[in-house]
């Protein structure tokens, strides 16, 4: 540890910024730091090294002076989408504890937000969130001067569809964290037919590979992509096309191993062999297992991007601020990506990553894959037939 | 000769005899192992080194210090004692009260009373979850601009808001515990030698005292059942407090849940094999001190047997 | 007369005020909870999702459409029940009749599960029951490829690891209240150790029995995270619609009906039970506990 | 705090005294205007079948019960409304009702402690009771630990222990065998002898009721039927019922032919023609010629003799047969076939008992003088 970190530290300390345990895990006293260091759980081995600079320290972001943070903060967000070392060090920076809460859907975000009484501070929505929350007052417009290291203007546009509310203007909900694409992945050792559509998917789910693939709990992706199967938009709430999906889906049902969005333990397990995917865990699987691969359907399915958001009348709105510029800095994105394994939107992120990150072809796949993708529109997320069709499948 | 002396019958039914007895034997112990293989598998990884629940990478303690160290685990924790405690008492001291009053309710009320009862205890966790929730929601949609206006009435600053937190999980913990109890306290009234109370009475004892100093003692091991049964209950579940809990208070069946998809280490395993400790040292101090008592009592009694036949000869 | 007549006010007032905190809880967090969930079942869903008001009788028409996992709830919940009541049973009769000096010992352990969490416990059945779990071993000794998990096998499984205990207790307290001189009296009468069982025992168990089943089977009813946890989505339990409608389609009113015809479902049937349960025993103490 | 009602109020002989007192539960008239006066230190005992009322009236004494009507007076105070806990009476429940959770001496010391008593004076007074009851150094047992006869007898001390004016004993010694009780009723009429305290007994056992009691009240169906000393009661007692429950009796009936009610004389004609002389008792029932009326004879009264009857003044004789012949230790006990129908007759073994002897299906005569026929018109 250098001098000049340490001395700041102490100092932090001194004037009760920090508490003990933070000044002594973050100075490396402590025996805590040791033990936690060792625990960090990555799925690559050594992830720091490989990223540009590495792990983010004081010198790439400090706490606003002079605010008091509090002691916590609850995000809720997905499952596999944060690097614990990086929320460690907002907490070694802040003395902020974190909170993860993962979900498994917008729609279940959403069904809490209404109800009421969360206690949430930050979320990490979909993009086809936003008119909803918006209109519903479910978030808080970003205050920019809270900011200071978030700069969109360097955000590739293309890849990033509106966190404003209302549409067009320029009140923004949320920031880009990272984006994606819903494809699926399949185990080599077990899958050989070519799996390259969902027209594949679904048709050797009820074939070759009954009892062994997984479908997202998500009336979004599930409907949708089987929608794709029969040639629709993903986003189609048409009715006889929505009939047709579900026809499908029913159809598929038995043969499947599970229905759930946390499919990497029985992907890791090979309890199953294919499985709905996103991008970010497609290229965490793959990472650790090379036999599974991932595939972007070429007939069609989603591009989506995840935003840092704040909730409306937060309890924390300081933390969470801290916690939102935080997650702007460059480096620290680049560094939670090398955990997440999602790709960025942010050009400077990028370009703080490691080449090895950058030539993923999981992570940033060529864009002639993606043109057939669509972004999910709002209206997917409170359409009755949607829900309706999805809640009737699964109790069907 | 000594072959025909024994009735072969008879030994025909002891070996059938032992083959029941070890079938029942084999029956028990596949049992236990079925109810503690999952156990030991849950305590073994908690001493895993690696970073996985379900793939052994050798022993640590390192989860033990990560788990103590974890203020969100810690505080989940703490949240299902604060819970657990303050249902076992609220549920027990209402219900206790309620069964008592029960004793002296004309009986169309108490008709009336015994069918919620039974209702509370029927009604599916999910079920009171929900409507709890939904109640909640709209109970404080309502109470809260109620209290923005009396505060802005007497000018009293920033209104106070009333919102779900531990208090509604121990809420709807207290709602069906405190059935139970009613149920458990009322047997025991019911089993009651009425003559004791009156036998109180009759020795100038006001009802209060004889409340005090003959009833509560009698209902006493009712009252411990439930407030046992409703902590349990109250420490282990998730579904109702998933619904009504607070900001930020998750108890530790949530903050397991939520591991759960988080993916889960060896760290929950520490917290479940911390629990699981505690439960059965306290088991075996309980245990020890009950056996202790009891031998005393067995002494006692012996010695009463040998006076008595004494005193009769 | 007049002193006698203001103390029975005053006893009354005293009951009433005993009653009054308990009567409170109820009305607040059961009667007023239930009568929001009846009203919201005849309304309608709000855009968004929520409740709107209306008055319709569309959500209990569209019942039909959840009734997979009604029927599949009752038949786990049965299935699970007489599971527990048949593993259970030899058990209980073993703690209460055989096992001697180790009695108290044996039946705390089967208590002592329920001290780990639930959830955790039911967790562990994952590993064991995952693809490097039985099925492995089973492929090594030769059976072949056996899918455990996300079947109704690993759901039942589940909630007869997880309900035994509710099932042991009930039936071991009335086994072991049986007065042996029963037993004897009938061995003495001639009959023999199977005979005595099914003409003594059972009988007078059959208390237990009644309770042991219905402390299983209610709770089976409203299950929702063994069915999540090791039916992997698929082995779908009204717990787990009731789930979905509220948080995920978040379709209040069709939710409220279903959750008033569950309450109802399980009513009758233990209802029924009881009835005819406590008539075939002659026997009145059948409590809930 | 309660204190003892003050005894000296007014001067009266009766400790207790009911005074038209009826009890209904419902529809059910348990005690049916009742009236009593129990003298003070006497050995009084309720005496009836059981549903016969004398539990309720004892629960009414002891305040347990209030009653529907009438009013009761302890130490000439009336205490309508008084709780069970404010009245300085004191009960030795049926199965005892000892504290389980208690000791003996904690037990004992019960109603002591709820009236203040220092723990010096407690623990004196305990030990005071224990020895009256003969259990010194069984303070510390556990009442569970003790037989039927030791919990009887600490519920005993535990009354006795606070002086009460009036003991009540609701059939304390029902749950002993036969020698215990024996032993115990001797020592309960020399407790009451040497305190001079007021027992209040009931029971259902005659023999118990007669050895102990000064004064025995036999009821029925929630109503008095007759009170008196044992000995008024077995010798005149004023009915049927009364007859049969104290003692046992021969009856013959038939109807009145003849009367003498100032004289106390009347006759009985039975269906066989036979006329018998006896004593009358007028209790208010006003019989005349024709009544239904019924001849009681205490079987000890019967004389048997081999042969034929033969007719005397003053005596009458029947013919018979010795049906069957129990030994019962002191005495033998005859069943009779006579003309007037089953006779039981009893003889005490004196020594020379063995004199006449008769034998099973001997013809006999049966004789019994005039004075032994007792004439019951109710």
């Amino acid at each position: 540890m250098e001098p000049v970190h340490f001395q700041k530290l102490y100092d932090d300390f001194r004037l009760g910024r920090i508490d003990r345990r933070t000044f002594l895990k973050a100075s490396g006293l402590g025996l805590a730091a040791a033990v936690i260091a060792a625990c960090t759980p990555g799925s690559s081995a050594k992830p720091t090294e490989a990223a540009g600079g590495g792990e983010p320290t004081a010198a790439d972001w400090s706490p606003p002076s002079g605010v008091d943070l509090g002691k916590t903060l609850y995000i809720t967000t997905w499952p596999n989408y944060h690097n614990p070392r990086t929320i460690e060090i907002f907490t070694e920076l802040t003395g902020v504890a974190v909170e993860l809460n993962p979900l498994g859907s917008n729609e279940e975000m959403l069904a809490k937000l209404l109800i009421g009484g969360t206690g949430w501070d930050v979320l990490v929505p979909t993009n086809y969130t936003f008119e909803t929350y918006g209109s519903k007052g479910l978030l808080e417009p970003l205050n920019m001067s809270m900011l200071p290291h978030l700069d969109t203007s360097r955000y590739d546009q293309k890849l990033l569809a509106n966190a404003e509310y209302p549409a067009g203007s320029k009140t923004l909900f949320g920031f880009n964290k990272d984006w994606g694409t819903t494809g699926f992945t399949y185990n080599k050792k077990h899958v050989t037919k070519p799996m390259a559509t969902w027209k594949d998917f679904f048709d050797l789910a009820q074939t070759d590979y009954s009892g062994k693939v997984v479908i997202h709990d998500y009336q979004l992706t599930s409907i949708g992509n089987a929608l794709v199967y029969h040639g629709y938009s993903f986003n189609s709430v048409d009715e006889a096309e929505l009939a047709k999906a579900e026809e499908l889906l029913l159809a598929v049902k038995p043969h499947l191993f599970a229905i759930t969005s946390d499919y990497q333990p029985p992907m890791r397990a090979e309890d199953a062999w294919v499985a709905m995917t996103w991008t970010n865990d497609g290229a965490q699987l793959h990472a650790d297992i090379p036999d599974i691969e991932y595939v972007i359907g070429s007939d069609g399915g989603e591009i989506w991007s995840d935003f840092y958001a704040v909730v409306a009348g937060t309890a924390h709105r300081e933390a969470a601020y801290a916690f939102l510029d935080f997650m702007a800095v460059p480096k620290v994105q680049a560094f939670d990506a090398t955990f997440h394994k999602a790709p960025l939107v942010d050009s400077a992120g990028i370009a703080l990553q490691s080449e090895e990150v950058r030539s993923n072809k999981i992570t940033y796949p060529d864009a002639s894959s993606l043109t057939k993708l669509e972004f999910g529109t709002a209206e997917l997320l409170t359409n009755q037939a949607r829900a309706d069709l999805w809640a009737r499948f699964k109790s069907a | 000769m000594t072959d025909r002396t024994t009735p072969p019958p008879r030994a025909a039914i002891d070996r059938a005899g032992r083959w029941v007895d070890r079938a029942f034997r084999i029956q028990a112990t596949a049992l236990y192992l079925f109810l503690y293989v999952p156990i030991a598998l849950v305590v073994l990884f908690s001493f895993n080194a690696g970073n996985r629940t379900g793939e052994l990478r050798g022993l640590s303690l390192r989860w033990y210090q990560v788990a103590v160290e974890d203020p969100f685990a810690m505080g989940a924790l703490q949240n299902s004692f604060v819970v657990g405690a303050w249902t076992a008492v609220i549920a027990t001291t209402l219900g206790t009260l309620a069964a008592l009053a029960l004793q002296r309710t004309p009986r169309r009320i108490r008709a009336v009373f015994e069918a919620i009862t039974y209702v509370a205890i029927i009604i599916p966790g999910i079920v009171i979850g929900i409507a709890t929730l939904i109640f909640f929601v709209n109970a404080f949609a309502w109470i809260n601009p109620q209290l923005a206006g009396i505060w802005a009435a007497i000018g009293a600053g920033a209104p106070p808001t009333i919102g779900t937190g531990l208090h509604t999980i121990i809420a709807a913990h207290v709602l069906f515990t405190m059935a139970i109890v009613i149920v458990l306290v009322r047997a025991r009234l019911a089993g009651m030698d009425r003559s004791l109370t009156e036998a109180s009475f009759d020795l100038f004892a006001s009802p209060l005292r004889t409340f005090v100093q003959v009833t509560l003692p009698q209902l006493r091991p009712a009252i411990i059942t439930g407030a046992l049964l409703a902590f349990t209950f109250s420490f282990d579940d998730y579904v109702i407090a998933s619904f009504v809990a607070g900001p930020g208070k998750p108890t530790l069946p949530m903050y397991v849940f939520s591991s759960i998809r988080r993916g889960i280490t060896p760290e929950i395993n520490a917290i479940a094999a911390m629990v699981l400790t505690v439960t059965v040292t306290l088991l075996v101090i309980v245990s020890l001190i009950y056996r202790r008592s009891s031998r005393i009592a067995a002494a006692q009694r012996a010695a009463a047997t040998a006076d008595a036949a004494a005193g009769t000869s | 007369m007049v002193r006698s007549g203001a103390r029975r006010w005053r006893s009354r007032i005293a009951t009433a005020l005993l009653l009054l905190p308990a009567a409170t809880w109820y009305a607040l967090l059961l009667l007023v909870p239930l009568v929001i969930l009846v009203v919201f079942s005849f309304g309608g869903r709000a855009p968004e999702g929520g409740y709107l008001p209306d008055f319709t009788f569309a959500n209990y028409l569209e019942l039909p459409t959840r009734a997979t996992a009604f029927v599949n709830a009752l038949w786990m919940a049965l299935g699970g029940t007489v599971l527990c009541l048949l593993v259970g049973f030899p058990l209980a009769y073993y703690l209460a009749t055989r096992a001697g000096s180790q009695r108290t010992l044996l039946l705390v352990l089967v208590v002592v599960p329920f001290w780990t969490s639930f959830l955790i416990r039911t967790y562990a059945w994952l590993t064991i029951l995952g693809n490097n779990g039985i099925p492995s071993l089973l492929e090594d000794l030769g059976f072949g490829h056996i899918v455990l998990l996300n079947t109704p096998f690993a759901v039942l499984l589940g909630i007869v690891y997880n309900y035994l205990p509710l099932m042991v207790f009930p039936l071991y307290v009335s086994l072991e209240r049986l007065d042996k001189r029963l037993l004897e009296a009938s061995k003495d009468l001639g009959a023999g150790r199977w005979a005595t069982f099914r003409q003594v025992t059972l009988p007078l168990s059959s208390a237990g029995v009644l309770s042991g089943v219905i402390l299983v089977f209610i709770p089976i009813m409203g299950e929702y995270i063994i069915p999540a946890l090791l039916g992997g989505g698929k082995v779908f339990f009204i717990g787990n619609a009731l789930v979905d409608l509220f948080l995920q389609s978040r379709n209040w009113p069709f939710g409220s009906a279903a959750a008033i015809v569950l309450i109802l479902v399980i009513l009758t049937a233990v209802t029924i039970y009881l009835r005819v349960g406590s008539r075939g025993s002659g026997s009145r103490e059948v409590s809930l506990l | 705090m309660p204190s003892p009602p003050d005894s000296t109020s007014r001067d009266v002989s009766a400790d207790v005294e009911l005074i038209d007192v009826t009890k209904r539960f419902g529809s059910v008239t348990a005690v049916d205007h009742v009236a009593l006066q129990i003298e003070r230190g006497s050995f009084y005992s309720l005496l009836g079948p059981s549903g016969c009322g004398k539990t309720t009236t004892l629960r009414m004494i002891a305040g347990f019960e209030q009653p529907t009507s009438g009013e009761i007076l302890i130490a000439g105070v009336p205490v309508a409304g008084v709780p069970p806990y404010r009245r300085n009476v004191n009960t030795v429940f049926q199965h005892y009702a000892l504290f389980p959770h208690m000791d003996v001496a904690r037990n004992v010391g019960y109603g002591l402690r709820q009236v203040g008593v220092t723990r010096d004076e407690e623990q004196r007074r305990v030990g005071e009771a224990l020895d009256l009851v003969r259990l010194s150094g069984y303070d510390r047992r556990r009442t569970w630990e003790l037989s039927g006869g030791q919990q009887q007898r600490v519920a005993l001390a535990r009354a006795l222990v606070n002086r009460p004016t009036v003991l009540l004993l609701d059939e304390p010694l029902g749950a002993l065998d036969l020698k215990l009780r024996k032993e115990m009723q001797l020592e309960l009429k020399g407790l009451q002898q040497e305190l001079g305290i007021t027992f209040v007994y009931v029971t259902h056992d005659q023999d118990e009721a007669l050895t102990m009691s000064d004064v025995i009240v036999v009821m029925r169906d929630g109503r008095v039927q007759q009170q008196g000393s044992p000995e008024a009661l077995y010798e005149r007692p004023v009915n049927r019922f009364v007859a049969g429950f104290i003692g046992q009796s021969n009856t013959i009936a038939g109807r009145l032919s003849g009367l003498d009610l100032d004289g106390g004389m009347a006759s009985v004609e039975t269906p066989t023609g036979l006329v018998l002389n006896g004593r009358i008792t007028d209790h208010g029932a006003r019989p005349s010629i024709g009544d239904e009326a019924i001849v009681a004879i205490r079987p000890e009264r019967l004389e048997i003799a081999p042969g034929t009857p033969s007719p005397t003044a003053g005596w009458t004789s029947v013919a018979g047969r010795i049906h069957q012949e129990t030994y019962l230790g002191d005495q033998t006990e005859y069943r009779l076939a006579t003309d007037l129908g089953q006779l039981v007759a009893r003889r005490a073994h004196h020594g020379h008992a063995e004199t006449t002897t008769v034998r099973s299906g001997e013809s006999i005569s049966v004789r019994w003088p005039d004075d032994a026929n007792l004439v019951l018109v109710a």
